[in-house]
């Protein structure tokens, strides 16, 4: 199939109005050597037979259910008005709304957004939306050291791990350092963090709920980072922040985080977004696109981007980021879904998830399965007899799909992080417990087994 | 068309408090009361949270959210989509940025993959594995490079991952000292240069030539062994091919220099020419233009990234494996690549996009793909011609590719040009880029156009310029019925109001 | 509220052939050109029609429909959307409509039953028999009768079938010849009469009281053994619940007539008080109003009828029925109904609106749906006040259910005001009807709508009456800023042009 | 959950304005014996909840695949565009447009719709769409006694059945007589219907293709009825007639039929929509909503409801039917629809069919079984050695959905009607062959055993 609308009259005047006699003739400044490649992707598809291939493909993946997998992504609750309004195809279709006059659409969603994101964090500056969470804790660090005109970056290894890996990523060109400082446990020590300051720290990055799925000690962190002259930079999940006391209320800087669970689907890990606010101080510093509120020629109220002297397509090699093309439309999945759960919904998509998690904790230790104690949101840690992976793929092959495997680097041997939304049903909960129970059993089995022919 | 409510907005919303007919849009937050709830979630009972959290970790005050009804909500957003020009409703010929019909199937395709969580058991994910492997293998003959990464968010994105490996590979080579500059042409775009001092790079600028392509001497001036890479875009922006791109691929190559493809322009040439042939080390593509992914109204892009064999060890990882084995293909994260530079985003890059592209590329094929080019090329110099018989100049006037820039006419403004388009529900050009046109008009109506909407198009332009000679000005006044007027930029960045405040 | 573009259209379209400002929107046609196409279905090669099924039988010319590129399509339709008010983006509060809001939930409840056919063997689709029946009862219980048929396919096809039933029950008693006579009060609307004359009755009409109510001693007057049925609706077109219902329906039942409940106004109602229970012996409902399937620009709508026990022998077939059997439940087709009118339309009914109006019965509950009743109701009687406020006349001023009818100031006409309300984005209420109340405005706001919205509406309708009175000719000049103005319907009654001919 | 915007606060306002103190209060005209009736509904359920048990009851049904069912509805290929523009909320949320200034989205839609159904039909006149098929049989009989004031109706009963019943449910009570006129084997005889023609005649109604599947001779069946002074009615497929002859062209006065096939889904045979045109002479006696064309007081091209002295809530008791709503949103789904496939794609999409028809046909004769000779669509009938019923349920079992049973009174004894469309898969062909030649080859072992008993 193909989506033009030429007919070969079409062509056959266009072509006499251009003067020449060939599309190849369009082509005549490319080099003789380039034309014709032999580019080898299969022949075109009708509509059948391509949502035939597709759904076949889809045939092979399983989608989980029940919110039981976390890790920085998790399946909440969508309400069906909300992709309804943000899918509108005025703005699915849309770019970067550079005139203004024909975009108050998106420009005012935006500020909307905007307005919704300090309200969460605390923070008075929001951007636009960043990529993801992971690339928007590297710009944080940046941002940080922009600011402070200092070259080291303290992190704690609390924050996600694949945040950590594309920060690094990120600074290692500019030379900037990177101290981590890996938990004590479950969650970053003060003392830990304290004895990596200095005056030549930019930042201190902590995560909370941390990537275990623990909440950190915020404050006193904070406190730490100041006392040095550091940014904090909160990495935060903004559900929580319904429940959990705000960036700006700990005292953090700066605060992002990945906004998936604001209302994105899981979708394999992308797109969601990222986003970022900034006290007013790092109002110029900020990188990405800022919508800001004016009026027209006729005094009526209106929305435009603002504070661009900041951004590639003016300051080019002096720009605060190279970052052109955001997340807009994730972030407005987001902007419609905050107002139709409003503050209450939000509330309880929150509490729901922590009660989940904590009655799986429990069933689970009632079970006689090894949940690492601690204070934890809606995911936590339970040591396996196995390694994570295994334990995983038993749980997918029983059709659970949960379990995300805890890195080495963190020292608690074989585990998963276990994580339980508003979606959990209690069977959902029965069901990993059994699972899990048998799958231990198994492994305890085997390994008696193992000593025993040793023995022998 | 039809006029949002205005009462049933105003007198909520305006400021005098009393009807008016041309009061404020309310924001979500002004139509807002509290005990108010469109979206119903399952409520599970328990413990307090205090008691599972600690009471010093719980917020004090409930965040100032909007509580509104479902009908409310539903109101506010459809009318606010009302405010919105779009593809779908209007011509949109946005030069660089490819406005090109985003097909509806590519929606339903990517509902089929929706709910699938990224740590998941991989052999749980097999058919989004195949997916992504077969998008890989598409866009490395696409390209003509050999490795893929999916992994960048959006074209910037993929310049950064190029350049970083570009640098890994110098440093590898014990070169990573001694080469330390970046050259763009003066045309390039913004995130070009701005990528290059990301990655530590000074920023060299080459002039671009009378001919509209990059002066080559000036190019030789500057290329020595200091360079770590060129960046160029082919057709570059002014829409022009750059005749002299095997020339240049080996001069840089000579001094060990690697040549950097944007691939921001490659509606112009897919399926008919690659830049791996003409001697690019490094590509990146735009799925959400060549690839039809929907530009969302700023994003989320996507940026994959090809490279040349020898640059293949520095991929981000992870990328995407096949494995054939006796019981079959099975598909699996390649975590394996010794140089790695690291990681570029969270997960497997923007797979909703990933799947569309690889939907439409599925639907076109081989051949579709390359008369996409061939209408999109035809469409933009028929567009040329018909805009310089309106009365507007070009300044490089040859066959273009799939877009040109042009200007208006001695005295007249870029931007009174654009604003007047409005009024006819015609979304301007691109505009002041690239800077090396004066008042530019950059123009590419992309290969979904059909012959009357660009002779439609063209009369727009042509109609205004006749309107100003008798009325000067309207230009200056333009436009008049659109939801808001001109706005008052200025004001907007001398007191920064970025949120909504409760009064 | 964003112009739909003009250039793109008018050059193609506009009678002159040139460009111009206010030019006509294109109908499809006109964007057409032969050899386009937008939609790519699979093709089957193999044998020449001609040889399958014989020349003769072959259609000589191809049938002259559009052919437009997928892109020319969507924005085609794209701005015809833009050129439509709706519940969605305008308040609309059309008397006896009942425009509330249609839940996008309900959307997707639909979609998960839309591809099964209905004649798969029955065992195929239980989720869908399951659901018919569950209907079936939730519907017996919100009316208060004892047997529901599911199949007729809008409110006036529910009449039908309710007044076939009648009729057939009557000829069962053998009093089919004499009772010859259907009553309908004067402000019925005029499906009612229109029915009774589709089944042969000969239509009486009863007048409205001083009070609102049907005038009970008129009723009498003409209320005798030649009566097969009283046509009512309860809470009446005034919306004014008749307060002696049960009086009607013990005279009606005195002479064996049958009581006929008009459900259009259900909303008034619904989870408070059921017809059964005011002695109806045949209700239908208009799932398309009280139960918040969407009206869709005029249908499919869905009007379920029931009866008491006397007349379930009379229902259309087939019904759907609940067998238990050791094996457990099982869900089938009732083809066995005695004396069945027959069948009212193809299949099981509008059976996509049955799944939405079932979403909406569980969604809501029992409690739910009393809310939904009292929050209509409160609506209306609201407004009413702030109508007259704003210097409305309401003719039977009493407290009225979820809606009542107002009258303009004297001098004024219903349909200026209407005319002008279009340039306040709101859409006007239901206007000459009913008919028993001159220049009658009737006003059905519903339950969805908020207080700020309810005040908004009576803010408009006092400012024109202010604008009005500084400048009457205003009022007959409106609208100003819609699509178009106001229309030449003698026109087109005149001189009638009903489809597109090639020019 | 529920849909209300009323706090606690607004409540208390709006009842002080009324002047009653509770909502109670409102409903005193009710008689106090009809208050508070107790109603056994179950509580309601928050979204998730909701869904979850609407997706519990569409998982036990089997939606079938390869377009095999047939019967007056059957599955075609509906492009994603289609429901995309036909199902946007400013269509799907509006009422009847009667207020045209603020609704020529919906009235240049329907003049559309009528132009490409006049099109279709080759009749000058069309209305804006009724219910469905049956229904529209029944208007066309009843506008046909209208116009001749006779009161007499010929129909073959190669008419759907269905259609057939409502017609009847129809005529009844007016005491108009149906004659129905079987089917010689497959198709209607031209002797048998005239024997039945008299000047007491008010049409023939002839359907074609018939509901067996095969196509009748309509020229000499319109000119019989034309003799006597009768209308001659067409029961269409409407997709058939982008390559079959149009009723306009074999002398129909009346054109009805349901437009399912056009690009609406199956539904489980509902909503989909009914349509009729109609030659000049019928233009007054049409039933339902039509839309011409006018000019708005600035002269511009506009469209209306028109000619509205026909309709119920002008004319009353003397309306020419009762109808009020129409099927607008799935006149509009087809018209999207045939706008998307354009005349090409409605020829290929019939073209297909009749090969894959055929292509059935022939494999299933070769496998041996019994397919009943003659010129058909892209049904047909096959006769069967177990009941019909038993044949659809041994299909459903294979998962395999086919097999429309015929009714017995057409005298063919066990058979069931096939299908099939562009979407019939040669898979698909391949596997119901193998099915149904499995199933009558059992059922001959069944017979044959039941003999040998017979025998000892
Ligand atoms: C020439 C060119 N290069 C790079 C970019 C940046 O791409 P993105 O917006 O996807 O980051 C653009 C986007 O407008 C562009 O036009
Ligand atoms: C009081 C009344 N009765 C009957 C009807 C007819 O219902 P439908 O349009 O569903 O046929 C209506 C619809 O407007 C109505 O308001």
């Amino acid at each position: 199939m193909h989506y033009l609308p030429h007919t070969p009259e079409d062509i056959a005047h266009m072509l006499k109005v251009i003067g020449v006699d060939s599309i190849e003739a369009l082509f005549a400044d490319m080099p003789e050597a380039l034309h014709n490649p032999d580019i080898n992707v299969p022949a075109g598809l009708d509509e059948v037979s391509l949502l035939h291939h597709l759904r076949e493909l889809a045939a092979k993946n399983q989608p989980p259910s029940g919110g039981l997998l976390g890790g920085g992504t998790r399946q909440h609750f969508i309400p069906s008005v909300t992709p309804h309004l943000a899918m509108q195809s005025e703005f699915v279709t849309a770019y970067t709304p550079y005139q203004p006059e024909v975009a108050q659409g998106l420009l005012q969603a935006t500020f909307e957004y905007q307005s919704m994101m300090t309200e969460l964090t605390g923070l008075p500056i929001s951007n636009a939306s960043m990529y993801d969470g992971a690339s928007s804790v590297a710009e944080a660090a940046l941002l940080a050291v922009r600011q402070t005109k200092r070259k080291r970056v303290v992190v704690s290894t609390g924050v996600h791990p694949e945040a950590r890996e594309v920060m690094a990523t990120y600074l290692k060109p500019l030379d900037i350092a990177i101290s981590e400082v890996s938990l004590e446990q479950l969650t970053t020590s003060i003392d830990a963090i304290t004895s990596q300051l200095g005056d030549d720290v930019a930042c201190v990055i902590v995560q909370n709920p941390n990537f275990l799925g623990y909440l950190e000690t915020m404050p006193a962190l904070a406190d730490a980072a100041h006392n040095v002259g550091a940014l904090f930079i909160a990495v935060v999940d903004p559900l929580s922040l319904a429940v959990l006391t705000s960036p700006a209320e700990v005292g953090a800087d700066i605060a992002v985080g990945d906004g998936q669970v604001l209302g994105n689907p899981t979708n394999f890990g992308g797109p969601s977004f990222g986003f970022m606010t900034v006290t007013d101080a790092l109002l110029r510093q900020l990188p990405g696109r800022i919508v800001g509120e004016t009026t027209d020629v006729d005094g009526k109220r209106a929305f435009v981007l603002t504070l661009q002297a900041r951004e590639q397509h003016i300051r080019r090699s002096k720009a605060k980021s190279n970052i052109c093309s955001n997340h807009q439309l994730a972030a407005l999945m987001a902007t419609v879904n905050m107002a139709a759960l409003g503050p209450q919904g939000l509330i309880n998509l929150a509490t729901s998830s922590v009660r989940a998690a904590h009655t799986l904790a429990r069933k689970l230790e009632d079970a006689g399965l090894k949940v690492i104690p601690g204070t934890f949101f809606n995911e936590f840690v339970v040591q396996t007899a196995r390694p994570a992976t295994e334990v995983r793929r038993a749980l997918a092959e029983r059709n659970i799909h949960a379990g995300v495997p805890v890195p080495t680097s963190y020292g608690l041997g074989d585990a998963i992080i276990l994580a339980a939304t508003e979606l959990t049903q209690d069977d959902d909960i029965a069901d990993l417990v059994n699972a899990l129970s048998q799958i231990e059993a198994q492994t305890e089995k085997a390994l008696q087994k193992v000593l025993e022919v040793a023995h022998d | 068309m039809i006029k949002e409510p205005e009462a049933p907005v105003t007198v909520i919303t305006n400021k005098q408090g009393t009807h008016q007919r041309d009061a404020d849009f309310p924001l979500i937050f002004e139509r807002a009361k509290p005990g108010r709830r469109a979206a119903h979630p399952p409520v599970r009972d328990g413990a307090d949270l205090a008691d599972l959290l600690g009471e010093a970790n719980l917020r004090k005050t409930v965040p100032k959210l909007p509580e509104v009804s479902e009908l409310d909500l539903v109101r506010h957003y459809t009318q606010l989509a009302h405010r919105q020009m779009s593809i779908d409703a209007n011509a949109y010929f946005l030069g660089s940025c490819t406005m090109k019909y985003n097909p509806k199937v590519n929606e339903e395709a990517a509902k089929l993959f929706a709910d699938i969580h990224p740590y998941q058991d991989p052999d749980s994910v097999q058919g989004a594995l195949e997916l992504l492997y077969n998008l890989q293998t598409y866009l490395e003959q696409i390209t003509g490079m050999d490795a893929i990464t999916l992994q960048p968010a959006a074209g910037a994105h993929g310049e950064l991952t190029g350049i970083l490996m570009i640098r890994a590979y110098h440093n590898a080579n014990g070169e990573g000292d001694t080469r330390t500059k970046v050259i763009v042409p003066d045309g390039a775009h913004g995130t070009n240069p701005a990528t290059a001092t990301m990655v530590g790079y000074k920023v060299v600028e080459v002039p671009t030539a009378t001919s509209g392509e990059v002066d080559i001497n000036a190019l030789k001036d500057v290329l020595d062994e200091s360079v770590a890479a060129i960046m160029l875009t082919n057709p570059n922006t002014l829409g022009i091919f750059e005749t002299n791109i095997l020339e240049i691929s080996r001069l840089a190559h000579e001094v060990g220099a690697q040549l950097y493809y944007d691939g921001a322009n490659t509606n112009a040439i897919v399926g008919r020419a690659r830049p791996g042939d003409m001697g690019f080390d490094v590509v990146h593509l735009n799925l959400h233009k060549t690839f039809t992914t929907p530009h969302g109204g700023g994003g989320p892009g996507t940026g994959p990234v090809g490279v040349k064999a020898h640059l293949a060890d520095f991929l981000p990882k992870p990328r995407i494996k096949q494995e054939v084995t006796e019981g079959g293909t099975r598909f699996d994260f390649d975590e394996d690549i010794p140089h790695s530079i690291g990681r570029m985003r969270s997960y497997y890059g923007n797979f909703g996009n990933l799947v569309r592209a690889y939907t439409y590329i599925c639907a076109l094929g081989r051949e579709g793909l390359k008369d996409v080019s061939g209408m999109a090329v035809m469409n933009a110099n028929y567009l040329r011609i018909k805009l310089k018989e309106a009365g507007y100049n070009v300044p490089f006037d040859r066959i273009n590719m799939h877009e040109f820039v042009a200007q208006p006419p001695k005295g007249l403004k870029t931007l009174d040009i654009a604003k007047a388009m409005l009024d006819y529900g015609v979304h301007p050009m691109t505009v002041y880029f690239p800077l090396v046109v004066k008042e530019a008009m950059m123009v590419e109506p992309t290969e979904t156009e059909s012959l009357e909407t660009l002779d439609a198009y063209a009369e727009v332009l042509a109609d205004i310029l006749k309107r100003a000679e008798h009325d000067p000005d309207f230009l200056h006044d333009a436009p008049f019925d659109t939801p808001v007027r001109r706005l008052d930029e200025v004001k907007a960045a001398r007191q920064p109001v970025l949120r909504y405040t409760n009064p």
